[in-house]
Formats: C-alpha cells, structure tokens, sequence
C-alpha cells in the first residue's frame, strides 16, 4: 500500500471509529442497562475492557510482525511493529487509568492485584522496556532486532502471566471479587461490550496505519537526507 | 486530518457532553436522597465521566501526537 | 552432534573454571545472599511474622535479584578482551552458545540459591523438613527459567549503552510467572504439605523454563549478530 | 569471475569503485561483491568489490573512521553487510550455515583471549570451538610457531602484551583457515614481538592462503603486500599492485589521495 492509500485508509478507519465510538458513548450512557451489583460505574466496563483487548491485539501484532523482521529483515516490519506497541501502549495506558477509576468505587481501594489489571501492568512495562532497549543503541540495525526480541519474548509470556496471576488470585481470595464474565452478561450489556471491542479495534487500526505513514515518509526523508550529505 | 474534520468531531463530542450532563442530571433527580448521601452517590457518575474522558484525551493525544510528527516530516520532505 | 556437544562443553568448562579462578561472581552473588538474609532478620519482626510465612517469599527474591547480580555481568566479563566476537566467530552454533552459557549460569545460580536456602535455615530456624528434595528440585526449576530470560536479555542489555541497568526493567516483567508459582510452590512444601499439592505449580514452572530455553536458543542468534 | 586480469586497474589513480580484482593466476579464494555497511544514517562501507586469490596478500591503509574496521568485520562474517555478499572459496558466508567459519581466522587488536586461561587453555577452548581433533599435537606446534613453547602453562593475563598478541596469533591460525583477516596487527607491539609476528606472517605467504591486513602503519603495511588500497570514506580511493607503487613516494601520494577524498 502506498504512504498516500494508507493515508486514506487510516482516514476513513479513524472517521468510522470516532463515529463508532459517539455511538458506543451514546450506548453506555443511555441505552445499555445498569448493572445491579455494581450500579453506575459499572459502565466504564464499556471502554476499559475493549482497551485492554486492543493492548493484547497490539502485543499480538508487534510479535507477529517483529518475528517476520528477524526473519526477512525488511523494515516495513519492523516499523509494523514499532508502531502497533506505540499503540498498545496507549490503549494499555487507558486500561491502568480507568482501572483503577472503577475499583475506587467498586472494590474501595484504586488498585486491587486484579489478575487483568496486573496482566496489564506488566505489559505495560514490557511495552516501556520495548522503547527503552530501541533508543539505547548506537547502531539502529541493533536496536530494532533487540526491541524485536522484547516484543516476541513478551508476547510468549503473556500467557504465562496470565495464567499464574489468575492462580495467584485464586491463594488470596478477596471478599469483594467482582469478575465481570463476559459470555454470562446479559444481551444489552454484551452487545456494549462487543461495539466497544469494535469500535477500539477501528480506532487502533486507523491511527496505527497513520503512525505507519508517518514513518514510511521518515525513513523517506532519511533515505534523502542521506543521498544528499 | 483536516481543521474541518477536527471542528466537526469536537462539536458532537460537545453536544453529547451536554446530553449525557443532562441525562444524569435527570436519573439523579429521580432519586430522592438527602444531599449527603446524594454527594455519595454521584461520585461513581464522575468516575465513570473520567474514565470516558480519559478515553477521549489519550486517543485524542496519540492522534495529535502522530499528526504533528506527520506535519514536521512533510516539512522535512517539502525542503 | 557430537560437535555440537563437544562446543557446548567448552563453553561450560570454560565459563566454569573462569568461575573458580577468579570467584567473581559467586562471591558477590553468596556475599548477597548472606547480607540479604541479614537484612530481612532486621526488615522483618518476627514477633509479630512468623519466619515461615515469609521465609519462601524472601528466598525467591533474594534469588530474583542476586541472579541478576550474576548474570548480568555473563557477557560484560566475556567481551572484556573481545573474547565473546572470538567466540562467535567460530563454526558453534548459536544456540549451542546460548544454551551453554545458561548451563554455566545455571550451575551457578543454583548453587547460590541452595546457598540461599541455608542461610535461611540458619538465621531463621526455617527449613522444609522432609519436603528438602522437593524445594530443591523446585529451586532448580525456577533457576533455569530465570537463567535463561537472565542470560537472553544480559546479551541484549550489555548490547545497548545503557548496559545493565536496562537488565531488570527487562527481565522483571517477565520473570512475573516463575516467582509466583515458584514462591507459592515453596511456601506450601515448607510449610510441609504434601508435593502433589503443588505439582501443578511446578508443571507450570517447568513449562515456563522450557519455553525461556527455547525463545532464547531461537532468538540469541539476532541478539549477538553484529 | 576469476583470474581477471585487468591493466588499467593497476594505474595510479584508478577510477573509484573500480573492482579490486585478482590478478594472479590462482584460484579466487575471497570475493565481495558490492558490500555496503550503514549504522543508521552513517555509511561505515559503501560499495566495495575485491576478489583475492591464493597467495596474495592485501593491505587496506585509510585514516580513522574510514570503514576499514567494518569491511574487515564484513569479510570475517562477523558482521551482517547492509547489502553485499562475500564468499569464501566460492562459499557464501550466510548467516544460518556455519561451515564457512572453518576456513576464516581473525587477528584483531583485541585478543579474544581469556585473561585466567592459560595459553595452551586459551588454545584448547578455540581448537574445540572449531572441532579439531589433533590438538594434542597442534597446540604446542603452534605455540612453539609464536615462541610461546615454554609460556603454555601462564595465564594470558600474566603474559606481556607482545606475548598476547603473539597468543591471538596461534590463536587465529590455530584451524589453519584460509583467509586470515589482521586488523592493525602491529599496534603496541615491542619490536621483538614485531619481529616473531613478521616471521609468522612471512609463513602464510605460503600460496594457499589469501591475507588481508588492516592498518594505518605505512611502512609495516607495505612490506608484505602483494597488493594496496587505499580507503577513504567508505570506498577504495585507490588501490594498485606492489609493482606500482612507489615505496619511496608511498606516504606523499596516500596523503594526496586521502586529502583529496575527504
């Protein structure tokens, strides 16, 4: 695809998604109904967890493509990658804020080690650690095969983490544990839910083919730069 | 993104703002408590407007962020 | 085969006998889990905490960052002299590299961290009874995992200029599975429950282990690449 | 591809990107083609061609920072061309084969040599790197090769830098490769130690192999050399066969050239 056709297409995935996303606040706000145990705040479920999964898709994404770079060694990959972490992070950043925003009222307390939040937390940092390992080397070569390392291993232990917080969680169980289940939701609710992973994913995908654009014209203007020195 | 774009996407977040003020004005209202407890009861309602803002300025940011890194590369490529 | 063991038996030997002659790193690595154990008696008031509650915690962190201690410093002790560009530039396979330096890490870690549990025993009276062999074998298990995400990300840490301070924001993340199954795991054995209890657990450990082995057999070739 | 003979190529001043061709006619044991080197925006090697054949020996002079670490790294496999190939023997050096490495030995000013391993150690470690199976008898005939014979038992560290250096040369030449590298061999060496590695150099001069010396030491550059280039930024900005070169005139016209590149 040409910088320019990625353009447009983040274009219009980004007008469908901001679209999608007045709808899916319209549906949080008035249509979808109130849960009973938890009341009202309940409803940043709609946005938290729709982040959370984009952050996932990102890490999944990032792995896929930096695997594919350390084996084809082309750059588009790796800055396929780059630029889905730069939007994991984002969306992995709006899940530790609103998490917290939630269990404030729902458990009493900001943070709760949640298996889910602390998934996320230690993604976050995996995504941190990502940049930090990219911009700490003198030859870019390196640190793009170095972050593609942090990514795959990451990714790989993702499930991992997941399952022993799961099991960490399960040592110490709290008197308040409200796990929202998703298949069990009534249908209102889980159709929220579904939009919002919809709506999410359109945003992510949209503003990452911009970001991607963004850096096509840079390696561009490197490209020129250079032949010009 | 074009200025246009930005005004119209801003002009509906605002009157959904409003609408959703409105709303919970509204549900709120319905409810007869004493202010105490009312004050109680609102604060989940600000938690849940955080957390939707929240939304709005960090996607909104990193959508920003990558239009100003597009606008200085194209001022780059331009020289 | 055979080659490919023949090199991987270098590289341990050579790391090993390095090891022994210039004590570097088990002594700063024992010397930790000594002071370590001396600072928990004080951190900790054991009127109120009973030693065994916390004893299995305070072993795996002390191995979490005492390890890091020593593995970290794999590769910056090798290139000194350009040792390891010497070493990578011979036919050994890549792998075969990796999965030697983590033996000869492992052999060492391990030791420190049986190290660790005397201290333990010593300072707080805390043991694990007749369950020894089994916390045993799971301080085995775990040390493996953390020694082959500790030796995969020291190649990539001392690549980088920031050098080893980016090893723990690296590898703790990361290392999030091994302590809570291999914590809990020894918390339970030494409080002496019975291994099937645990083996779950330490299923999930040695799969983890075996996964950090392989990733890193994989990767370390695109980490040492110049 | 081989045994290219080429008269213009051999004149001063020969056009700049021009290949470094053999010249003799033994078989082509080293060739690169279109090797470049870039760390992100720097350009370390930018477009080199050589071919080498037996026997012949190639000294690469260029002030700092010309690249010639780099080519040097390149041609060694130890490091990955930005683009470019280079084959040994006809055998090109790809990353997930090995076997190459057999036929490739490296003296740099770094001694790849373990501090608290003694000599005949240091030797036994690399000789079972590379799978040798007659080390027993190698080793002590290579050290004795250095005139380390009656140093085998002290650790590398206990030795003077001469000594070590002498050590990373048994070492380089331990599996007996067919392309040796030398990246600045002489640099702090006393002048006996220049003497003994003078004398082992001399050695390889024995046909089979093909040497390719890194160096900015004018004089040291030019006594082996079959063949000179000279690097600047990135390319060879001149490169010529001994016959051609004026030895008494060598540091006058390797100024011009350099001058006139950078």
């Amino acid at each position: 695809m040409s910088t320019a056709g990625m353009r447009r297409g983040g274009t219009a995935l980004v007008v469908l998604g901001l679209l999608g996303l007045i709808a899916l606040y319209w549906m949080a706000f008035f249509w979808v109904s109130t849960e009973v145990n938890q009341g009202v705040v309940q409803r940043i479920f709609y946005v938290h967890v729709p982040a959370a999964w984009t952050s996932f898709l990102a890490i999944g994404f990032a792995a896929l493509a930096s695997g594919m770079y350390l084996w084809l060694r082309d750059d588009r990959l790796d800055r396929a990658a780059l630029c889905a972490i730069e939007g994991g992070l984002v969306f992995a950043t709006l899940v530790l804020t609103t998490g917290p925003l939630w269990g404030k009222i729902a458990w009493g307390t900001y943070w709760t080690w949640e298996p889910r939040l602390t998934l996320t937390l230690l993604l976050w940092f995996i995504f941190v650690g990502y940049f930090m390992v990219r911009n700490s080397t003198e030859d870019p070569e390196k640190g793009k095969r170095f972050a593609a390392v942090v990514a795959i291993v990451g990714a790989m232990d993702i499930p991992f983490i997941h399952l022993s917080v799961i099991w960490f969680r399960s040592l110490h169980p709290e008197p308040v544990v409200a796990k929202p289940d998703g298949p069990t939701l009534p249908g209102d609710m889980l159709a929220t839910l579904l939009f919002g992973v919809l709506v999410f994913s359109l945003l992510f995908f949209g503003l990452f083919l911009f970001r991607y654009a963004v850096e096509g014209l840079r390696a561009e203007a490197d490209l020129r730069a250079r032949s010009v020195a | 993104m074009k200025n246009s774009t930005i005004r119209a996407v801003a002009l509906s977040l605002a009157a959904l703002a409003i609408m959703a003020v409105r709303g919970v004005a509204q549900e709120s209202a319905a409810m007869p408590q004493a202010s105490a407890l009312a004050e109680q009861n609102l604060r989940p309602y600000w938690h849940v407007f955080a957390a939707y803002a929240l939304v709005i300025v960090l996607i909104g940011g990193w959508a920003v962020s990558i239009a100003r890194r597009l606008r200085a590369i194209e001022d780059r490529l331009a020289d | 085969m055979n080659t490919y063991l023949t090199q991987m038996w270098a590289i341990i030997w050579k790391d090993l006998i390095l090891e022994i002659r210039s004590r570097e790193r088990i002594a700063a690595m024992g010397a930790f889990a000594v002071l370590a154990g001396v600072l928990f008696n004080f951190s900790i008031d054991t009127t109120t905490t009973r030693p065994q509650d916390v004893a299995a915690g305070l072993i795996w962190m002390t191995l979490v960052f005492g390890g890091l201690l020593g593995v970290g410093r794999t590769f910056h002790l090798e290139s000194q002299d350009g040792a390891l560009q010497g070493v990578l530039m011979s036919p050994a396979p890549k792998d075969a590299v990796f999965l030697a330096k983590t033996a000869a890490n492992f052999a060492l870690l391990y030791a420190v961290s049986l190290l660790v549990l005397g201290v333990f025993g010593l300072f707080f009276g805390v043991g694990p009874g007749q369950n020894l062999g089994w916390v045993v074998l799971v301080l085995g298990v775990g040390s493996l995992g953390f020694v082959a995400l500790g030796t995969l990300f020291a190649a990539v840490s001392t690549g980088t200029s920031m050098g080893e301070t980016l090893l723990p924001v690296l590898v703790f993340p990361l290392l999030v599975p091994m302590v809570i199954y291999g914590a809990g795991a020894t918390t339970w054995l030494m409080n002496g429950r019975p291994f099937v209890e645990v083996e779950g657990n330490v299923r999930m450990l040695g799969a983890f282990a075996l996964a950090a082995v392989a990733a890193g057999a994989v990767l370390f070739r695109y980490v040492v690449e110049d | 591809m081989t045994d290219v003979v080429s008269p213009a190529e051999d004149t001063l001043g020969a056009e700049e990107g021009d290949r470094l061709d053999s010249n003799l006619f033994g078989s082509v044991v080293l060739e690169a083609d279109g090797l470049r080197r870039e760390y992100g925006p720097v350009i370390a090697v930018d477009g080199i061609d050589l071919s080498l054949a037996e026997g012949e020996f190639l000294t690469i002079f260029g002030p700092n920072g010309a690249g010639k670490s780099s080519l040097l790294g390149m041609l060694a496999g130890a490091m990955r061309p930005t683009a470019g190939i280079v084959r040994v023997r006809g055998q090109e050096l790809a990353f997930s084969d090995t076997g190459w490495r057999h036929r490739i030995g490296m003296l740099s000013h770094r001694g790849f040599l373990y501090g608290r391993l003694t000599a005949e150690e240091n030797l036994r470690f690399y000789g079972k790197l590379f799978g040798l199976v007659d080390l027993e008898e190698r080793i002590p005939a290579r050290l004795d090769q250095v005139g380390l014979g009656a140093r085998a038992r002290f650790q590398a560290r206990q030795l003077s830098h001469g000594m070590r250096q002498r050590l990373s040369l048994a070492r380089a030449l331990l599996h007996d490769p067919d392309v040796v590298l030398l990246d600045e061999p002489y640099t702090g060496l006393d002048p006996s130690a220049a003497g003994v590695l003078r004398g082992v150099l001399e050695e390889l001069k024995d046909g089979r192999r093909t040497v390719v010396m890194v160096t900015h030491n004018l004089r040291e550059g030019l006594e082996m050399a079959t063949r000179v280039a000279i690097q600047v930024a990135g390319r060879f900005a001149w490169h010529g066969r001994i016959e051609s070169v004026d030895r008494e005139d060598f540091e006058r016209h390797y100024h011009e050239v350099v001058e006139a590149r950078a």
